[in-house]
């Protein structure tokens, strides 16, 4: 038996629910259809009445959901795409976030985001909306490339008391297979070093981690040994890995599907280069999305996204610098 | 009484054509109550007038001079363990469900005792874990957020509770007030939206922000009841609001009041209000709630006027007692502020840099 | 027909009450065109469904299968100067309006020669700078452009224009949708949004979605006039929207069109709809709008046999030679694509690197 | 007689509405009003029928601008507060910043943001929302910083075929004054460098370029000469103008009254440690707001923000690094 990325969130939600009484699901197409990817598939008939259909109304789905955190509830709201979170995100970025701040009183509550690109998915089935969120204090932003982690990290997020922005990539929701799923898990907002490496350091989340493991591999052969950190959570960032990364290998390469501009790489870059400057031998690079929406033509969209052999190039750029 | 154009008038609720049916009959103990309150609330806005003008509060003050018979009709209606989102101009709600002169003027004057700790000022303040939500200032968002503290009390079995919040002719026009709505009535929340309406959304006359002439007729297209509040008149607002709770509470789902008004005062105190025509003033809608209120206590004999007159005293010398008191008190301390938007619980596990 | 459970059942517009006043009288001439696009429309779109399943097509199929009488009736009633903005289901009003069998083909299978250049696919396209406007996904949020487009036309002094998009059920839901329709009737714009009630919004159900029963009660509370009409119905739908699209042309003020009906189709090409429930398919909601079209064109002798059957054949062969040709078109070549989404103007401006 | 930042702003938009018939105002009280802060001032009277009151719709009052701009009009729409356009910003950033791309047509609108913070502002009346905007492809984000770029820019903005989001800053309202407007403008793009130095490189732009020459004066008494690089557009970043800087300084701090995560400040961090590496003797540094809502006491709210002293602190830190 082999698990997908999707069917472990799938799973991770049927054990919160069955574990915490306090957690409920609420958004489009989630109840008896399972949702538009089956993430919650089956769930409405074991749970009954703790999976909601919703209206098309993302301010209202994340206003009530932040309602029923403030009352002691753990609401788990899906987006049917990441891309329609915007219409959500008033309520995210302007209530849920500051409540704590401003009251004192937690409010616990995920936000799950189908998101990144997929061949023909186009400008608005296919963002990347990590940036966007992890801008604001108050936030938590998971980004798991795992099957096992987006297990855990979804558990951890039901978990935690403050709201949760859950980026799962669709890329990997049926490609991704594991043998089981842990019972152990690293701690909150802690990356890893998927692959140790000693030429250069590929920081990467999400569905790139997986572009970065096969640029590796492909310099490998040219004899080059390639680090790479999968960030799993990039708000917080977890600096000191990443730190502890660059200064064993001097190079710094940041992957990311989504835009340049203001991104998780740019911010991963202004942070090395602040706290890091002197373990650098070269300047830090980014890969990032191209400056456009993304593209519907799959040929348009495999260059809009970087891939294992644009990763590939920079890193041979990043190695002659 | 209200001032769209569109020819169509009709008042499809049903509550309407059945017209009261008694649940709300004022008793002279809700009567006192309220009026008691409503003086409270003038009075300390009063002052927070005067603070503002001597440079004292900072930031916007934003009063609810004329509109404190609808506001504590609201307030007094609900009880421990209801939920309240209170708005911009609900002062006297905000007294009658719990909130004291005390933290008002807390929060205005930014003390490090009040319940924001000077993080959020004047309107923006609220207990949410004790019922009482904090509005944050884009308008509409509260309806869900009212929404989402009901359907919690339906998950753990509660029953009896209502939400209310309120919301003023300009705020019907948000996206958000409409998912809220719709969502109210689809989950057949037992929640009551006042709108008040006065005529003015900051200086944008109803004309220029919707089309309906009377926002009434909003309630059938959520399928929800609506009723219509003399906003002020306070036997009115508390017949009309604690039908309208009672209702709620039945289990009848959702609750619209509509009710016409006018505020006595600028949209912020530094606003004259020259927008609005003296006509309108001079009109019934321009009487003053806390006069047409009085009135109708003494004809009822439920107050005389050497209690009104000592209320008046005792409520002035809470106020600037109070004034006094926090005025006293430390304002936040930059140095000692905790600089971290995470809960406690979720910064600890973050191994993020607290600087 | 409607599936809410509220006990408001009003219609309080005023059009209702008036009934139909002959300005939407349907003339064979319209009657056979539009019959003649909804035959393409459909044998198009089930091209497109067989090119998905072989994989010609990448991303989504969304077909407007069962809808195209109501889709085609707006399309048809529209001119050029007039602003359209269609949505998921809306081929065959497309087709109405002026888009072509060639270039749905080259939008869905990605040629650089589309209009869309494969930047963009499927239902997202369009030609805004001629009145064809492309929309994005987020549901709701073409109402305003279109008042947008009908302010800009008013500003320049041109008369006689109307704008027109359509919505489902689901996107009623949304806040653009309300902030959308309020804004065109504060603004009295000469636009028609017609409601595609097609009792389910993917897999949700209406009573999921509203709870006021009828979505024509929504007219009022917007100030607007509210016409129903059969959604599979050709004759009624030509006739209502037809009436619609006249009076907003006369400066009547927005209009609200609302109609029941089934898709018969999935909501995607990878959606089974097991959701709709058989008696519902069963019901006169479920007929084939083609099929009732066709019986009406028979009927009133509009159209003969031979002539249904040499339509559908040049319709036919028409589609396979697009195909054909749209195949070999080349694909965009990432090499030579323009990465940069300012305009030529703004990014000669900007120095900024082209890479 | 002398103008004000606000002043300047109206005399822009007067210019706009007399010299070109596609122009028109959209906003909440902006007519016979003039504006929350009178930016519009008598503009409804002397343009009739050109300056129009929106409902509170914020998605919709965006949507309408976005339509007009495509039938050629060029509307400015006025939010009310920065902090607000979170209500709009589904359609500024998923309809008008991808519309171009798309469909090639052009779409020239300006959304005009009172931005940033003032004493007692709050969590809701205070923001910075440049970086939020500028992560997105097609967008042109404006922040001047002066009473003379303020006019200029705005005219710039109204002329420009893309959507440009135009921050101003509360702040300036008032305070800022000029004795005349100018008739010529810095080229669209360009950042200025408004104090030359040797010794360090401010990059600033908005309001903190005003706290960043109070910092580099201060300095100037302990003998360092700090040049400040007011950078008057975000997006696109006139990185030349910064690296030219910081070949001759060495040194790079940026401000920012945006939060640091995926900020303005980042973004430069990140461009000149990728591109102008070998030009630093030290690590780059920025200095943003801090990470919570902003708060409304004016005391919390001083240590907030950057001010001139915490620039000169930050300075005299990066001085000895
Ligand atoms: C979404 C949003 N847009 C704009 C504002 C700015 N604003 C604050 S109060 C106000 C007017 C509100 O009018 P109304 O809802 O009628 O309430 P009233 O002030 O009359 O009590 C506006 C436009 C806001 N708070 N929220
Ligand atoms: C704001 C927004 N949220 C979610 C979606 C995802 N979505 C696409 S179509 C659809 C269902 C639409 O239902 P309806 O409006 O009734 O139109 P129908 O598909 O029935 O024609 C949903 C939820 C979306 N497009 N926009
Ligand atoms: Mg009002
Ligand atoms: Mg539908």
């Amino acid at each position: 038996m082999s698990i997908t990325y999707l069917e472990a969130i799938r799973l991770a939600q049927q054990r919160a629910l069955a574990e915490d009484p306090r957690v409920f699901i609420y958004g489009q197409d989630i109840g008896a259809f399972g949702g538009a990817f089956k993430a919650t598939k089956n769930l409405a008939k074991e749970f009954p009445g703790r999976v909601l259909d919703a209206p098309i109304s993302e301010d209202a789905i994340v206003g009530l959901a932040i309602g029923a955190a403030v009352e002691g509830m753990r609401p788990i709201v899906e987006m049917q795409f990441a891309d329609f979170s915007t219409c959500g995100l008033n309520q995210i970025v302007n209530q849920a976030a500051t409540l704590y701040y401003r009251t004192g009183t937690p409010c616990p509550l995920v936000v799950r985001l189908p998101s990144g690109g997929t061949p023909g998915g186009g400008p608005f089935h296919s963002q990347s909306m990590e940036s966007l969120y992890a801008h604001y204090p108050g936030l938590v932003v998971m980004t798991p490339a795992t099957v096992e982690d987006v297990y855990t990290m979804l558990l951890e997020a039901v978990a935690l008391d403050d709201p949760v922005i859950f980026c799962e990539h669709k890329f990997l929701y049926y490609h991704l297979k594991a043998e089981k799923l842990p019972e152990e898990a690293l701690p909150f907002g802690k990356a890893r070093i998927t692959r140790p490496g000693r030429d250069a350091t590929v920081v990467a989340y999400s569905a790139m981690v997986h572009e970065a493991l096969a640029a590796a591999e492909e310099l490998s052969q040219d004899g080059y040994d390639i680090e790479v950190v999968d960030l799993r959570t990039v708000k917080p960032i977890d600096t000191d890995t990443i730190l502890a990364s660059v200064a064993r290998t001097g190079r710094l390469l940041v992957v990311s599907e989504d835009w340049p501009w203001g991104g998780v790489a740019a911010e991963v870059i202004a942070r090395v280069a602040a706290e890091g400057f002197g373990l650098l031998d070269a300047p830090p690079q980014r890969l990032n999305a191209r400056e456009t929406p993304v593209p519907y033509h799959p040929a348009l969209w495999g260059t809009h996204r970087p891939t294992a052999s644009s990763v590939a190039n920079s890193l041979r750029q990043l190695l002659e610098l | 009484m209200t001032k769209g154009s569109s020819p169509v008038q009709t008042i499809s609720s049903q509550a309407l054509g059945n017209g009261r049916n008694g649940t709300g009959r004022v008793t002279k103990e809700i009567a006192r109550r309220a009026f008691r309150t409503m003086l409270e609330a003038r009075i300390l806005e009063e002052k927070l007038a005067a603070l503002y003008r001597s440079g004292k509060i900072v930031g916007g003050v934003f009063l609810g001079r004329g509109q404190e018979a609808l506001s504590v009709a609201l307030g007094v209606h609900l009880r421990r363990g209801d939920i309240y989102a209170p708005l911009i101009r609900d002062q006297a709600g905000r007294l009658a469900f719990g909130d004291t002169i005390l933290d008002t003027l807390r929060t205005y004057l930014g003390s490090s005792l009040g319940s924001m700790r000077g993080r959020d000022g004047n309107i923006h303040r609220g207990r949410p874990s004790e019922g009482y939500h904090a509005m944050i200032s884009h308008l509409g968002a509260m309806v869900s957020t009212v929404c989402g503290g009901l359907v919690a009390k339906r998950f753990r079995g509660e029953t009896g509770a209502v939400g209310a919040t309120c919301i003023g002719d300009g705020g019907t026009s948000t996206g958000s007030f409409h998912e809220g709505m719709n969502m109210a009535a689809v989950e057949k929340l037992p929640m009551v939206v006042v709108v008040a309406n006065n005529q003015f959304s900051y200086s944008t006359p109803n004309d220029r922000q919707f089309a309906c002439g009377d926002l009434l007729t909003r309630a059938a297209g959520y399928g929800i009841t609506g009723r219509r509040a003399i906003g002020n008149d306070l036997i009115d607002c508390l017949e009309v609001i604690g039908e309208a709770v009672a209702a709620a509470r039945a289990g009848e789902g959702p609750q619209l009041v509509v009710a016409d008004l006018l505020r006595l005062v600028g949209h912020s105190e530094q606003d004259d209000a020259s927008y609005i025509p003296a006509a309108l003033k001079e009109s019934p809608l321009g009487r003053d709630c806390l006069d047409i209120a009085e009135d109708q206590l003494l004809e009822n004999e439920w107050v005389t006027d050497t209690e009104l007159s000592s209320w008046r005293a005792a409520v002035k010398a809470e106020v600037e007692e109070t004034v006094g008191k926090v005025l006293r008190e430390p304002a936040p301390d930059p140095a000692e502020e905790d600089w971290n938007a995470f809960s406690v619980v979720g910064r600890n596990l973050s191994g993020e840099d607290e600087e």
